[in-house]
């Protein structure tokens, strides 16, 4: 019986730690694998993902929108630090503002333009009503974009 | 435990039929790659390095039916239970054996398909390492998918519904060159539940 | 070890199974009618973050019910009791219901908003794994005919997948995703304003409600089906 | 000598009880035959004594060792059940060849095919025998010779009158050396063996 003990024992040692030395592996590697964007940042730093295709995500920087038609636009997308051009055609969500969460897809291009040709509204965890947001604003307690 | 791989080994090369199977199943998968996407070779080398995944994922689901079922139906698993009594031991020799006949072959294929589309030699190289530890892995989760499911009736359809969800982070993780040690992080992971689980599955059905 | 249950409670579930109903659709009605047009729109999204008082409350109790599903498949296993494996039978098929509501919810809400249906981030694709997990539960449990090894082998299944709750719940603090993070949990900063909470909290009690209900009567059923009140006597 | 003992042995399967108190005790050249009507736990009993079903009340021991605890006892015995552990898809002789390796004793299959006159069988494919044949080539396994224990799952069932004769002749033989039988039957056997006992 005392066998039977030791040997349950022993097993359950070993897959504990090769369960440990899994567990390290994967989280040592997992870096930006399963990123469903890069932040401006990131990208800038990584110039080995030009002229591929990715999405980027951040916030629309303020005053950078430009329309050059009805359908073409320019916009900045920054996480406070950088900053990226982004050109996009097509229309835009109805979420889409400055100051507001953006996600694009398109191909990053050799001289650190970004060409996106799907533009995605990333909402914020926030949800208030307008007059709360006023009255808010008015008392210098909103603390959101 | 030797015993039980020589016997696979043995019942494999006379019902040789399966295995080329198999690899003929792999093999057809991948080639449907220009048929559908059309043969410009950017696009097709992009494409092989995620579809071979589902390729390997779709050939080891059509597998899982031969790991312990046959065994199971004509009563040869309860003579090899007794015989392993240990049978953290048979499921480690038939993981040796699943993966010996039927991802072996693959992999051995594999450089031949991936010039087919294009890739040179480091990225075949590449794609090589990966799915050897990611068919490991995906080795360890058909076989205990296999010992939970013997008694079960229509079981090719349940067995890729419970295996497709567990081989999501396989082939998320797959397609990309740098991430083999996550791979094998998850090869090990499902090892240790695979081992556990396909005995006590094999342990109720002895039952 | 029988189960601790005997015919007077099956009959006080029976009894009770009205007055449940009734008030499952009562505070659902409450609830929808606060939601609809007592509340006010966001301010950014409008009237259709609306759905998010349905979507939200059914997120929450299919991560929920999977984790009750699985902890009382660990504790069969522990106290050998079968009322454990009863309750876990009984909560899989709202689960799944929840399950799917939250997925189809999520994509009418995320086309307004985002600009599309669906997107595979590691939100939504884990969510999509625990339908499957569901599915896979539930059927594997028909599929084997002997019902006392099929219940102990899906419930193996079970437990094996509860490996998924963790990386829905956290998919969205650890990665960059489109979905956005939880609003509620942050009690520091106001993510949700008070006119919004009240509806939202309605309607938890109501998906609550329904959880209670359906699986009671599943429970029920589930015990007769096991002829297990033959051994009660 | 050996000494096999069922103390106070009951099992449950499912939700019905089906063995209920069994007290049994068998001592080496002895055959015990086990009767009852379907479903009453004779498979149940044979899978309790070969160790694949560890739940149950009551003790069962050899020479006073509970058998779970004994690790050599699963090389002691050989069960031939209901399955006729074939492969359909392949001839007698590499079946025959895959037992050798499972068993790990090669024998000299020819000559002892020869001598239950199923030599001419040998390239055949199982899937194309008749039940009967079959289930004599399932009973080959007997031949194995380092067991001592036989458990057999309805040996008679598919049998001509010739070849119970000799399965009988077989198990005499064993009991001689000192062999210990245990089957299950639900038909009456043309011999008297030295135990009955009905579950």
């Amino acid at each position: 019986m005392t066998s039977l003990v030791k040997s349950r024992l022993i097993k359950f040692l070993l897959s504990l730690i090769i369960v440990l030395i899994a567990v390290l592996i994967i989280i040592f590697n997992l870096k930006d694998n399963i990123i469903y964007f890069y932040g401006p940042t990131e990208l800038l730093k990584n110039s080995d993902k030009q002229g591929q295709i990715m999405r980027l995500g951040g916030l629309v920087s303020v005053d950078s929108v430009q329309n050059e038609t009805d359908s073409i636009f320019y916009f900045n997308i920054t996480d406070g630090d950088n900053e990226i051009e982004v050109k996009y055609e097509g229309i835009l969500p109805n979420l889409f503002a400055e100051d507001k969460g953006v996600v694009v897809e398109g191909v990053y291009m050799n001289d650190g333009r970004f060409i996106a040709n799907k533009v995605l509204a990333k909402h914020d965890e926030n949800y208030m009503p307008p007059e709360v947001i006023e009255t808010l604003k008015k008392s210098g307690k909103w603390q959101g974009e | 435990m030797l015993n039980l791989i020589k016997r696979d080994l043995l019942l494999s090369f006379y019902s040789s039929a399966n295995f080329f199977f198999t690899v003929s199943f792999f093999v057809l998968i991948l080639i449907l790659i220009p048929f559908a996407f059309g043969t410009q070779s950017d696009q097709l080398k992009l494409l092989f390095k995620g579809v071979v995944w589902i390729a390997l994922a779709l050939s080891i689901i059509i597998t899982v039916d031969r790991i312990y079922n046959a065994d199971y139906e004509d009563g040869n698993l309860d003579i090899i239970m007794q015989k392993n009594k240990t049978i953290e031991y048979l499921v480690i020799s038939k993981y040796v054996t699943h993966w010996f006949i039927y991802c072996l072959p693959l992999l051995v294929i594999l450089p031949i398909l991936s010039f087919l589309f294009y890739l040179d030699y480091f990225e075949t190289i590449q794609i090589f390492i990966n799915l050897f530890i990611g068919s490991f892995g995906m080795v360890f989760i058909a076989n205990f998918v296999s010992a939970l499911t013997l008694g079960a009736k229509r079981t090719i359809f349940l067995k890729a519904i419970i295996m497709i969800p567990l081989f999501v982070p396989f082939i998320i993780f797959g397609s990309d060159a740098a991430s083999w040690p996550i791979l094998l992080g998850l090869s090990m992971l499902s090892f240790v539940i695979s081992i556990y689980v396909t005995a006590y599955g094999l342990r109720l059905y002895g039952e | 070890m029988y189960i601790k249950i005997n015919n007077n409670h099956i009959e006080l579930i029976k009894s009770a199974n009205p007055y449940l109903i009734f008030a499952t659709i009562f505070v659902f009605i409450i609830g929808l009618y606060y939601s609809l047009f007592q509340s006010p729109p966001d301010y950014i999204q409008g009237d259709s973050m609306r759905i998010m008082y349905i979507h939200v409350p059914s997120a929450w109790f299919a991560l929920m019910t999977y984790s009750i599903l699985a902890g009382s498949c660990v504790l069969w296993f522990i106290t050998r009791n079968p009322l454990f494996n009863v309750v876990a039978r009984s909560i899989a098929q709202v689960g799944m219901v929840f399950t799917l509501m939250s997925l189809i919810t999520g994509s009418i809400w995320g086309k307004p908003t985002w600009g599309v249906w669906w997107v595979w981030d590691a939100r939504l694709t884990s969510m999509l794994i625990l339908f499957f997990l569901y599915i896979a539960y539930i059927f594997l449990w028909q599929a084997i005919s002997n019902k006392e090894l099929a219940s102990k082998i899906s419930a193996a299944l079970a437990i094996i997948g509860f490996i998924n709750i963790p990386i829905i719940k956290f998919s969205v603090d650890w990665w960059n995703t489109l979905h956005q993070p939880a609003s509620i949990s942050k009690l520091s900063t106001p993510s949700i304003d008070i006119s919004m909470l009240i509806p939202l909290f309605i309607m938890t009690i109501a998906c609550f409600l329904f959880l209670v209900t359906v699986s009671l009567i599943r429970f029920r059923l589930v015990l007769i089906e096991n002829k297990m009140l033959r051994t009660i006597n | 000598m050996n000494e096999l003992k069922i103390e106070d042995l009951s099992c449950k399967r499912g939700e019905s009880k089906v063995l209920n108190n069994i007290n049994i005790i068998i001592k080496s050249g002895e055959t015990l035959v086990v009767k009852g009507r379907n479903g009453s736990g004779k498979t149940t009993l044979l899978r309790i004594l070969s160790n694949f079903i560890t739940s149950y009340q009551g003790k069962v021991s050899l020479n006073d060792l509970s058998i779970l605890e004994d690790n050599l006892y699963n090389n002691k015995f050989n069960l031939i059940g209901q399955k006729n552990s074939l492969k359909d898809n392949l001839s007698i002789k590499k079946n025959l060849e895959l037992w050798d390796i499972i068993f790990n004793e090669s024998l000299d299959h020819a000559k002892l095919l020869e001598r239950d006159n199923l030599d001419h069988l040998i390239n055949r494919d199982v899937g194309s025998l008749s039940d009967g044949q079959k289930k004599c080539i399932s009973l080959h396994r007997l031949n194995y010779n380092k067991y001592e224990f036989w458990f057999l799952d309805e040996p008679f069932v598919y049998l001509d009158e010739a070849n119970t004769n000799s399965l009988i002749e077989k198990i005499n033989r064993f009991n001689e050396n000192m062999g210990i039988v245990i089957l299950t039957s639900n038909i009456n056997l043309p011999k008297k063996f030295h135990k009955e006992v009905n579950i």
